[in-house]
């Protein structure tokens, strides 16, 4: 329970950070400094019960159980370890952050900060995998506020640091999923309890091979070690935090919580050996090179975190000591370290070692914090780090394997100690002692400026003496990583012993190195690498997105053709696997083939052919034509007269919109090259065989189905319709018929809604005409009159025919449809016999009649629920007053909505198409404004007039007319 | 004479269709030989026909009875003066067509007409290259 | 097989047609590809019987499954209304296929 | 073969031969010309279909199929012209 | 086989002869306008043929009718669109025959299209 | 609720939208009939969550016809779950919509509506060709928004999109045609498990399957969705992600689990090619430079993710898939809505061409951010869980590969989420920020004034909302893996849903 309060409490003041914020602006830092320092002291309290008794309090609340994730909070002793210095540290820097920044509002920077405590100490007491996971990402993404939101030239080391440590963390979240799914559990305890990690090597090197990873990119291990200078953009309570004390440890406490399981695994042994040792040395040496003391600091800081994982990589008792306290000693420095350079900077207003030195007089007392600081990083007794160092040294002794790992791995860890104290006495005696160059305008800071690092660093002069208390703290750390007690004997001084001498070695070889590279002058700013990080980092980038671009080239067309061939190959591709598998399908049943089929199998090939040789679009267009009559008479051949009546009815209303349409386009078809001909020709060919093939195995080949028997059986029974095609579409499915309704209704909608948006383009086809306009061939009401006269006959005929095939749908072939597309028709000729586009424009409300007829259709269908159900048909008989009765039901209603909308979209094609040529928002009849953002159209921008229709020129806005 | 003009009239609206069948039967039979056979026989022109026709009816009903004889084609039509220009496959002269067409404007005429058809204006006829004379 | 003859003609005709140069032969070969797929649509409802299913005209057992019928019918509705939006996208803005030949 | 199918035959080649005039050309106004044919090839078939079925309902189609296919004539006739009236 | 079947039948192939002959004539006759007279053949003659001989097999009222009907569309219909698709023709300078005698469509004087008319062809490439 | 009014979700919209084309209306009116129907529908949609939350299947025959011969509608917790998404998506982007000044142009209103009737119509629908029907009352509103809308580049978009979709929905007929010539119904309670006996049915719903997968733009034929969905305008990108291409992957899932059985026969073509769709989309992705163009990319990767889970058919895999599918659609579109209000207020989506956002609009900002950071599956938003769960599924089902694939494509995920972050939110604008613009609702040709750009909170709201959602979803993870896994049980055993097809 106290575990919960203690994440309650952070997070209430993440929550109250806005409040605080505007209250106190800056101050808000001591508020939250406040509040970090009382929790540590909570956990202090708690360190009687946790270190000493061994009590780990719990708790737990479900979060998903569906897959077994809950809110498990756990303290041992590495969590107390960790929460100790999350809360302690964190609070010093808070208090730190209160001067550190110039005052006003600081509400991102302290949200954020309170939310990576919140999100750290969550990690650290977190005892279910997945929610160790969820913090372990919180920190990334926090971090990577944090660093971005410092300054200008922050957000690249920002994004370069996510992306670096996102990737571990991907690691970790495998290792979390395979974990979950072999042990069964998410409970981070019972997981490191079960058998199956000496039981199942393969699994458990799989696993600790990506632990180590998340927790490599995390703690900064080579070579993933660039990413913490590159994070110095960040500003210095962040990097005090995050990057000395914090985030950087998760890695740590990664490692030191999943010891019980690997500690037994060479794999693991020599990774976490190896690598850290490498970071060790790598870091110290260009430690020693930095000028920046920032940057300094980092390197530091990697070189530290290397000697951790490599002790924690030795998985004894001892070496697990050392890693804890070290762990605690490394965070009291190395964040009085950095809030020390902070104070440099702000005071000196430089942190470059070439324009510092001699500030000891001025500044004594931030002298006297980074004497401490750099002493006990630099493993000089009677400091912390010197206790922690040497136990470091012995640790590594124990290095598992064979005899020699243990002295090679303690000699590299010496190896960096020789750079540490070299580039702990470069921090310290170039900034303080040394010549004084630069500003001599310099002040001592302010206590409370001062007072974090001060305690930092103090805190590690007071515990090298009184480091013995630290025993039951490296016990337990020992105890809950190895599963067994070992005594600590934590002291300054035990006796002239091998790790003694190694570091008497460290200082010695340190002095000498300071000596022989003038404080490591002589060794700054030198290229020891051909590359940095981030340079591969971006050159890696630069190179996926390089490849990003290229993947994304593929598809970058416009051409309708580069999309359509990919279905189509994939499609013949399917249908040659299917042929090639070889599907058991049944005999034929009944004949296929009847002599009839023979002309139309003619007739669909001349048609194709046609369509496909010619370059006329004329031509193209006949053809087409011509293969849909063929496929109308086709369904003559297979009774299908309904839809052949529709389908004729249809080819034409298309022949009609789209002669509307070809007038506006060149003649002929662009050429294409012989090749692409070929290869179109080839993909086609494949295309038609696996139609054909697919065709004539998978069809034909049972009786009659089961609904197609049912209809013809019932439907004069159940619907009083006789034509039975006519009671599927009105009776059974009238749900088909109605989003085909709708469909066609929204065609003629959206025609009027992208002409409203775009405009047409003008008439090609005004530059065809030859004929002198004096000639009595050109004029246009004379020579329509012959049109005119017949289709005055022929309306009245084609809408009475129209109205005859609606109503007796039901019962003969007909339909709504095919009646309201005969209507069309009519119009059509209407239209087209008219002596101009304006006299043609047919003075009707097509929007409005497509919705009528919506309506009308879907009134009915609503009138269904008096008999149970939309799109029910009510029937009824009423009598005629000659005698019989007619059989009248609601399906005729929508049959008269179908008619309707059919009528409204025929209309809104010839009208809108119709127009010589329109320009954006030219239709009325769209309701409302155009789209503000127009783009350029090419219609003329002449006004609107009468102009006569000129033969020899585009007529200019002819729509109007 | 009321009564004989809507004898004339019906007469004629019956005779239509069998003149019109004649007609069809003919010039099918004429230009399909044309078709059928090798050579070629034919002298087409386009000849400017006036017309006594004046509703736009009467004139649409020629215009569709010359295009529906094979042999000749209506190809451009004019409401006032009422005047048709006829593609003729086989113009002897200006005059044949003339006459050819005005023949079956008479037999319009009759059947739209209770007056029945006027006499044929006389000054109509062309040169060799349509210049009016 | 002459119905499947024919698809695969159409087909072939439907997918040149698609894959050439601008709007309107893509077009002319989605009305063709529309032909061949209701073609189809029609043989799966079985070809063997082919009276035209009103009833009371001709015998029951010699009459076609109408649902396919049925479902041409929408298809064609369908279609048409596709191809002439289609149509009027080529009448708008210019492309491959407003580039003057000539 | 029956006469009927060898009317059914003839009407077929002729559609063929139109479509030979629609596919030539020169003249836009030829292939309009040619397309006429071809469609009221279609008209005839449909007909000549009904009698080898024995069906009178193809006459009702007979008829819708004269009305419509006048349409496909004269707007191929109007984009002959370029969409001139 | 009835006297009537017979009929309807010899009118039917009658129609489907006079119907290849006006292909035919769209293969062999020289120019736009002369086709289109081939055409005529196809679109009226032979149509009624077929039309009538239909009516001859399956001679009842209702199909009288409608025969009568679609009779008189097709003829109005065909002859419509042969004068549209001849105008169209003249209109953008469809070649003429050699054999053409005169053309009183032709606007003399007229600077813009004596140039170009007759006699202008503008093949459809 | 009664089964029977399940149709009215379809009626209710078509309705307002025939009500909107035939009468003209007031603006205000306009906006009332769209949004009502869209907010009943969201009402409706969480009375069905209810009701099918324990695995109930509604059913009704609509018309009352028979079992199998009438169209059946049918409503359990997967279809309750999408519907309850769809209509929030489109209210939330109707309301965008009408923020920015969409909803004045020509039929958009009434567009909506039927757009959002043809959605609820494929997600209830028990009928193949019926199916299709919605399918195309979906897409046709979709052919003209998108072309109507947007930058100049919508035309020639608006061509690759119908053109491609209606190649799709042809094939889809096709695939409907074999499997009615083998089978003989299109019911697919009469078809259920017929695929995985039959192959002659097997290859007719393949071919459904794979018209399916190009409109959900699967590699290799993803291609067109990248190059149509930036075209348009923001609110109908965002609508459209999170309609149409889902509703193709709802029938997939659908279509798989009922007609295959989830016959495990061709799982491992589902594995390989939604595998190459993560990475082959997430790679495109990086190499945009354009807001929208990178998120279009995105939704194809996603897509891959999405498709897994069907493609692993087992119990994890298909709540993983399910939740996915429902995180991505709210994601997708907040992330659509809150880099358009950017596109309309800065007026261009370029990375090169924008720059601080993050301090004027801190708001939007963290809209923004929660949005993208669940998209690349970072805790503690709904993208997390879903990428746990699916990649947990992955390994669980043996399939490693695609496991670590789908773990390595989130890293790029992150990566190009945060080229949009540094390009939009971050850094600087490189001209003046306070750029001449014309106000969203100035006439075109207006002279323009100096304004400085700013989002309004109309316009914020919606990404807000979303991005609330998402947090929402993921925090409360348990309520949605819940419906998820009811989904999966109805899936992975189709008796239930068969049976109430079949009454
Ligand atoms: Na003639
Ligand atoms: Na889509």
């Amino acid at each position: 329970m106290v575990l919960l309060i203690l994440l309650l409490v952070l997070a209430a003041a993440v929550i109250g950070t806005p409040l605080a914020d505007r209250a106190l602006g800056r101050h808000a830092g001591w508020l939250f400094a406040g509040v970090l320092l009382a929790l540590a002291g909570v956990v202090l309290a708690l360190a009687p019960s946790v270190l000493a008794d061994g009590h780990t309090p719990g708790f737990t609340l479900p979060w998903m159980p569906q897959i077994g994730v809950g809110l498990s909070l756990r303290m041992d002793g590495v969590g107390w370890l960790f929460t100790l210095l999350i809360t302690g540290v964190g609070g010093l820097i808070m208090a730190y952050s209160t001067r550190y920044f110039p005052p006003g509002r600081r509400l991102g920077f302290y949200l954020l900060m309170t939310l990576f405590a919140f999100a750290m100490t969550g990690l650290v007491l977190a005892d279910d995998v997945v929610l160790l996971y969820v913090f372990w990402e919180l920190t990334t993404i926090t971090s990577f506020y944090l660093i971005g939101l410092s300054g200008p030239g922050a957000d690249r080391p920002a994004v370069r640091t996510f992306l670096i440590t996102a990737l571990g963390g991907l690691a970790l979240l495998t290792a979390v999923v395979l974990m979950v799914l072999r042990v069964g559990t998410t409970r981070l305890s019972e997981i490191l309890a079960d058998p199956v990690w000496s039981q199942d090597p393969a699994f458990a090197t799989t696993i600790a091979l990506l632990v180590a990873a998340a927790a490599f990119t995390k703690s900064a291990q080579f070579p993933f070690h660039y990413w913490l200078p590159d994070a110095m953009a960040a500003s210095t309570p962040v990097s005090a935090y995050l990057h000395a004390a914090a985030m950087v440890k998760a890695g740590i406490y990664l490692l030191m919580r999943f010891t019980p399981a690997f500690s037994d695994l060479a794999v693991w042994n020599a990774a976490l050996i190896t690598v850290g040792l490498i970071t060790a040395v790598v870091g110290a040496v260009f430690a020693l090179q930095q000028h920046d003391l920032k940057l300094l600091a980092a390197y530091s800081t990697v070189s530290q975190l290397g000697l951790l994982v490599a002790v924690i990589g030795v998985g004894k008792e001892a070496a697990l000591i050392a890693a804890t306290v070290h762990t605690l000693a490394h965070a009291l420095f190395k964040s009085a370290l950095f809030m020390v350079v902070g104070v440099i900077d702000h005071q000196a207003e430089t942190r470059d070692l070439r324009e510092l030195g001699g500030l000891a007089r001025r500044m004594p007392v931030s002298a006297g914090v980074t004497a401490l600081a750099a002493l006990s990083m630099a493993g000089v007794p009677p400091l912390l780090g010197f206790v922690t160092k040497e136990n470091i040294f012995k640790g590594l002794l124990e290095a598992p394997g064979p005899m020699w790992v243990g002295p090679s791995a303690a000699t590299a860890a010496v190896l960096a100690s020789v750079f540490t104290f070299a580039y702990s006495f470069r921090f310290a005696y170039g900034t303080f002692w040394g010549t004084p160059r630069g500003s001599t305008d310099v002040h001592e800071a302010g206590p409370g400026f001062l007072a974090g690092p001060a305690v930092a660093g103090v805190a590690g002069l007071v515990l090298g003496p009184a480091v013995p208390v630290l025993n039951r703290l490296g016990e337990r750390g020992a105890a809950d990583t190895t599963g067994t007690y070992y005594p600590a004997g934590l002291s300054l001084w035990h006796g002239f012993s091998v790790d003694l001498f190694m570091s008497l070695a460290a200082i010695g070889f340190g002095a000498l190195l300071i000596r022989w590279t003038a404080s490591g002058e002589r060794m700054a700013g030198r290229t020891l690498f051909p590359v940095n990080g981030p340079t591969v980092f971006e050159f890696l980038h630069e190179g996926l997105v390089g490849l990003g671009r290229r993947v994304g080239d593929l598809t970058r067309s416009d051409s309708p053709t580069r999309h359509l061939v990919m279905p189509v190959l994939v499609l013949t591709a399917m249908a040659g696997v299917a042929a090639g598998a070889g599907i058991e399908v049944p005999d034929q049943y009944g004949g296929t083939t009847h002599p009839l089929d023979w002309p139309l199998v003619v007739l669909a090939t001349v048609a194709v052919v046609g369509a496909v040789m010619t370059g006329s679009r004329m031509a193209c267009l006949v053809m087409v034509g011509v293969a849909g009559f063929t496929t109308a008479l086709w369904l003559f051949l297979l009774g299908a007269y309904d839809v052949a009546l529709t389908q004729l009815v249809v080819e034409i209303l298309t022949v009609v919109v789209a002669a509307l349409v070809l007038r506006r386009l060149p003649r002929r078809f662009h050429r294409a090259p012989r090749s692409r001909t070929v290869l179109t020709a080839l993909i086609a060919a494949a295309a038609g065989v696996s139609a054909a093939l697919g065709t004539y195995f998978l069809t034909g080949r049972r009786d009659i189905s089961g609904p197609g028997q049912y209809f013809l059986d019932h439907s004069e029974e159940d619907t009083g319709g006789t034509n039975v095609v006519n009671t599927i579409l009105v009776d059974y499915r009238a749900l088909d018929t109605l989003g085909e309704l709708i469909v066609l209704g929204v065609s003629g909608l959206i025609i009027i809604a992208v002409l409203n948006s775009s405009g047409l383009l003008p008439s090609h086809g005004s530059r065809w005409v030859v004929v002198s306009r004096r000639s009595a061939a050109y004029d246009a009401d004379d020579n329509t009159l012959i049109m005119r006269a017949i289709s005055h006959v022929l309306l009245p005929l084609i809408v009475v025919w129209s109205v005859y095939l609606t109503v007796r749908g039901h019962t003969d072939v007909g339909g709504g449809f095919v009646g309201g597309l005969v209507a069309g028709a009519g119009f059509a000729l209407v239209y087209l016999a008219a002596p101009s586009a304006s006299v043609a424009r047919i003075k009707l409300a097509y929007p409005k009649i497509i919705g009528a007829g919506i309506l009308v259709a879907l009134s009915s269908g609503v009138l269904g629920y008096v008999d149970g159900s939309f799109v029910k048909p009510l029937h009824t008989g009423v009598s005629l007053p000659w005698g019989g009765s007619f059989h009248l039901t609601t399906a005729l209603i929508f049959e008269a909505g179908v008619y309707l909308a059919v009528v409204g979209v025929v209309l809104t094609a010839l009208n809108q198409l119709g127009l010589e040529e329109s320009r954006p928002g030219d239709s009325t009849l769209g309701l409302m404004a155009p789209t503000p953002d127009q783009p350029p159209t090419n219609a003329p921008e002449e006004g609107s007039g009468d102009h006569p229709e000129d033969p020899l020129g585009t007529v200019p806005n002819g729509g109007t007319r | 004479m009321r009564a004989k003009n809507v004898l004339n009239r019906i007469l004629g609206i019956l005779w239509m269709p069998v003149y019109l069948a004649y007609d069809l039967l003919t010039g099918s039979l004429r230009v399909g030989w044309e078709i059928l056979t090798p050579g070629s026989r034919i002298s087409p022109a386009f000849v400017e026909v006036p017309l006594r026709c004046r509703s736009d009816f009467e004139i649409s009903m020629l215009a569709n009875l010359v295009s529906l004889t094979p042999g000749s084609l209506t190809v451009a039509a004019r409401q006032d003066p009422a005047t048709v220009w006829v593609y003729s496959m086989y113009t002897e002269s200006h005059g044949s067509t003339l006459r050819y067409v005005h023949g079956m404007e008479d037999r319009l005429l009759r059947a739209t007409r209770l007056e029945g058809a006027p006499p044929r204006p006389q000054d109509l006829e062309r040169g060799e290259r349509g210049q009016r004379r | 097989m002459t119905l499947a003859l024919t698809i695969g003609v159409l087909v072939f005709g439907a997918v040149f047609l698609m894959l050439q140069r601008g709007l309107v032969r893509i077009i002319l070969g989605f009305v063709m590809l529309g032909h061949a797929v209701n073609l189809m649509l029609m043989s799966a409802g079985g070809v063997f019987r082919r009276a035209q299913p009103l009833i009371g005209y001709n015998p029951a057992d010699v009459v076609s499954d109408p649902l396919p019928q049925a479902f041409v019918l929408t298809a064609i509705v369908i279609a048409f209304s596709i191809t002439v939006y289609m149509l009027t996208l080529a009448a708008t803005g210019s492309d491959d296929d407003t580039e003057d030949l000539s | 073969m029956s006469i009927i199918d060898i009317a059914l035959a003839a009407v077929v080649v002729s559609m063929i031969i139109a479509t030979y005039r629609v596919l030539r050309g020169p003249s836009g106004a030829d292939r309009g010309s040619g397309s006429d044919m071809v469609f009221y090839g279609f008209v005839a078939l449909v007909a000549i279909l009904g009698i080898r079925l024995g069906t009178a309902l193809l006459v009702d189609i007979v008829v819708v199929c004269t009305l419509v296919g006048f349409l496909a004539a004269i707007s191929l006739a109007r984009l002959t012209a370029g969409g001139k009236r | 086989m009835t006297p009537t079947q017979i009929a309807g039948d010899v009118l039917i192939l009658a129609g489907a002869l006079a119907f290849l002959v006006g292909a035919i004539g769209l293969l062999r006759l020289p120019d736009l306008y002369s086709r289109l007279n081939g055409v005529t053949i196809s679109g009226a003659f032979g149509p009624a043929l077929i039309l009538i001989g239909l009516l001859v097999q399956q001679p009842s009222v209702g199909n009288a009718l409608k025969v009568g009907l679609a009779l008189v569309i097709q003829l109005a219909t065909s002859a419509v669109g042969g004068s549209a698709m001849a105008r169209a023709g003249y209109l953008t300078g469809a070649p003429q025959a050699e054999e053409t005698r005169f053309d009183d469509l032709v606007v003399e004087l007229d600077e813009q299209a004596g140039k170009e008319h007759p006699g202008y062809s503008r093949p459809d490439t | 609720m009664s089964a029977a009014l399940l149709p009215l979700m379809v009626a209710v919209p078509l309705s307002a939208a025939g009500l909107l084309a035939l009468a003209g209306l007031p603006p205000w009116l306009n906006r009332v009939l769209l949004l009502a129907p869209s907010a009943g529908t969201l009402v409706a949609s969480t009375v069905l969550l209810w009701i099918t939350r324990d695995g109930t299947v509604l059913s009704h025959n609509v018309a009352l016809w028979p079992d199998g011969i009438a169209v059946p509608f049918l409503v359990d917790a997967f279809s309750a779950l999408m519907l309850w998404t769809t209509s929030l998506l489109v209210l939330v982007c109707a309301a965008f919509a009408i923020a920015v000044g969409d909803d004045r142009t020509s039929y958009f209103c009434p567009l909506v509506l039927v757009l959002s009737a043809g959605v609820a119509g494929a997600l209830m629908t028990g009928d193949l060709f019926n199916m299709f029907v919605f399918i195309e009352v979906m897409l046709l509103p979709a052919y003209g928004l998108l072309a109507m809308l947007g930058s100049l580049r919508r035309l020639r978009s608006g061509r690759v999109y119908v053109t491609l979709n209606l190649l799709t929905s042809t094939v889809f007929l096709a695939g409907v045609a074999l499997v009615y010539g083998a089978a003989g119904t299109v019911n697919l309670g009469r078809l259920a498990g017929a695929a995985a006996d039959s192959s002659m049915v097997a290859v007719g719903m393949g071919v459904v399957l794979l018209a399916l997968s190009v409109k959900s733009a699967v590699v290799p034929v993803h291609g067109w969705l990248a190059r149509t969905y930036p075209s348009t305008s923001p609110a109908v990108t965002a609508l459209f992600s999170g309609l149409h291409t889902k509703i193709a992957i709802y029938a997939i899932y659908r279509l798989y689990a009922v007609v295959f059985d989830g016959d495990s026969t061709y799982l491992w073509i589902g594995v390989v090619v939604f595998g190459a769709t993560m990475v082959v989309g997430v790679l495109a992705a990086v190499g945009e430079e354009t807001t929208r163009s990178i998120l279009v990319f995105h939704m194809i990767s996603q897509i891959g993710y999405i498709l897994l889970g069907v493609a692993l058919f087992t119990e994890l895999g298909l709540t993983a898939g399910i939740f996915y599918l429902v995180h991505h659609m709210i994601v997708k579109a907040s992330l659509f809505l809150s880099t358009g209000a950017i596109e309309k207020a800065h007026g261009t989506g370029a990375l090169d061409r924008l720059g601080g956002i993050a301090a004027r609009e801190p708001l939007l900002a963290i809209a923004f951010m929660v949005a993208a950071l669940s998209l690349a599956g970072i805790p503690p938003f709904s993208g997390f869980v879903a990428k746990l769960a699916l990649v947990a599924a992955a390994f669980q089902a043996g399939e490693w590969v695609v496991a670590v694939v789908a773990v390595a494509v989130s890293l790029v995920t992150l990566m190009s989420m945060l080229k949009i972050w540094g390009g939009v939110f971050w850094g600087v604008a490189p001209e003046e920020a306070d750029r001449p613009v014309h106000g969203p609702h100035t006439e075109a040709g207006s002279t323009p004034v100096l304004v400085r750009p700013e989002v309004p909170a109309a316009m914020l709201a919606p990404c807000v909302v979303l991005a609330a959602t998402t947090s929402g979803i993921g925090l409360g993870a348990a309520v949605l893996l819940d419906l998820g896994s009811t989904a999966a049980a109805n899936l992975l055993d189709t008796s239930t849903y068969v049976e109430a097809v079949l009454g």
